[in-house]
């Protein structure tokens, strides 16, 4: 059975089918992170944000993560979902899910895969102002 | 040789195209290539940092570029 | 604007309605634990699982950790559900929300919330194995 | 005074019963409220552990309880 799905969309992410994918009998303990678009930055306020994704690198980097987790952690199943392409806020553009017998791994290995997410898979995301743009993260 | 440097986020803006050709010598490593492209981009060196991809998985400064090779530069990424 | 939903059901739980609840423009980033019936414990088939609470103290309680979450931890919003009466393997027990600016806080505080949870909130859970049935965790 | 102590879980199974009568003292503290218990149901002291609840908080040992009060034992509890 497979234990991992990754998927980068450029529609709205379900948590439902995500949290389907990883449900299952043996699972007592299940960890999600949902990453949403926030109306601000640094109290400015943001009218939307760009996603864009090296997308079969991407792909890639996040199966490494998946893999990683399931060898570091106790855990049964890994759902590993980006959007790309413009989002309003409010809107979600990443989610986890973890699935494990017991919560203190799945929490572990939740935070595991959007901690390295975040520095290693090839997405991008321009933030817009009423003023400009920029690319969040690109200078020091 | 020539390659095809594909950009994305940032640096399609400082390289004002998302398809950059670029001369190289035959062997050239990932490092030669930086070197290459901070020369054209200095812009470039004022990012946080920045990656290259070779054959969509990140390249070492000593790797060596073959002309067949996917180049891709990866600046600071900012998923999730 | 409220900021804390508690409630203990003898229905299904609805993440969506959860999540509905917990995501505003101002949380970037939202943890969720699910907590489901599993199919064995220690190796042992599970049939079936009765949870029961006393309700009136049990959302007192629930209520208290929520209020202490968003004290400890700079959350935004929280939500704990947890159902009682007769559950099946692969069935939700309970689920924490919580939503954050950031997602280091939201992770602590959905941890802080379950891990609280299980030593204080007056429930308790009856597994039915096919020889008999035991209340978890009675004696030591 | 005469209460009714309310119990869940295996408490109702160790009573036999969810509203247990118990004749107590005047002004009976938890702890002594504990030890009556416990000379009725020796099986208590099994437990892992196991709380009084007054008036749906838990209660320390040296509260006392009054005849109006909501009185419940709370075995281990086991949510989640």
């Amino acid at each position: 059975m497979k234990s991992i799905d990754i998927q980068i969309k450029s529609s709205a992410l379900s948590l439902e089918e995500q949290l389907a994918f990883v449900s299952d009998e043996a699972s007592g303990g299940i960890n999600v992170f949902v990453g949403n678009v926030r109306n601000q930055t640094k109290d400015k306020p943001v009218i939307k944000l760009e996603f864009e994704a090296y997308i079969p690198m991407a792909i890639k980097e996040m199966e490494l993560i998946a893999t990683e987790a399931l060898s570091k952690y106790a855990i049964n199943k890994i759902s590993i979902q980006h959007r790309i392409g413009t989002l309003l806020p409010g809107e979600t553009a990443v989610i986890i899910v973890v699935g494990s017998a017991h919560r203190d791994d799945a929490f572990r290995a939740c935070r595991y895969c959007i901690d390295t997410l975040k520095k290693t898979v090839p997405i991008w995301k321009k933030e817009f102002f009423e003023d400009g743009a920029v690319w969040v993260a690109a200078h020091p | 040789m020539e390659i095809t440097i594909t950009a994305f986020g940032i640096a399609k803006d400082i390289f004002r195209t998302s398809a950059l050709p670029i001369e190289l010598e035959d062997n050239s490593s990932v490092d030669m290539l930086k070197q290459e492209l901070e020369r054209r981009f200095p812009e470039l060196a004022k990012l946080k940092s920045y990656a290259i991809a070779v054959n969509e998985t990140y390249a070492a400064n000593d790797v060596l570029i073959k002309p067949a090779d996917t180049v891709v530069i990866i600046p600071p990424v900012s998923g999730g």
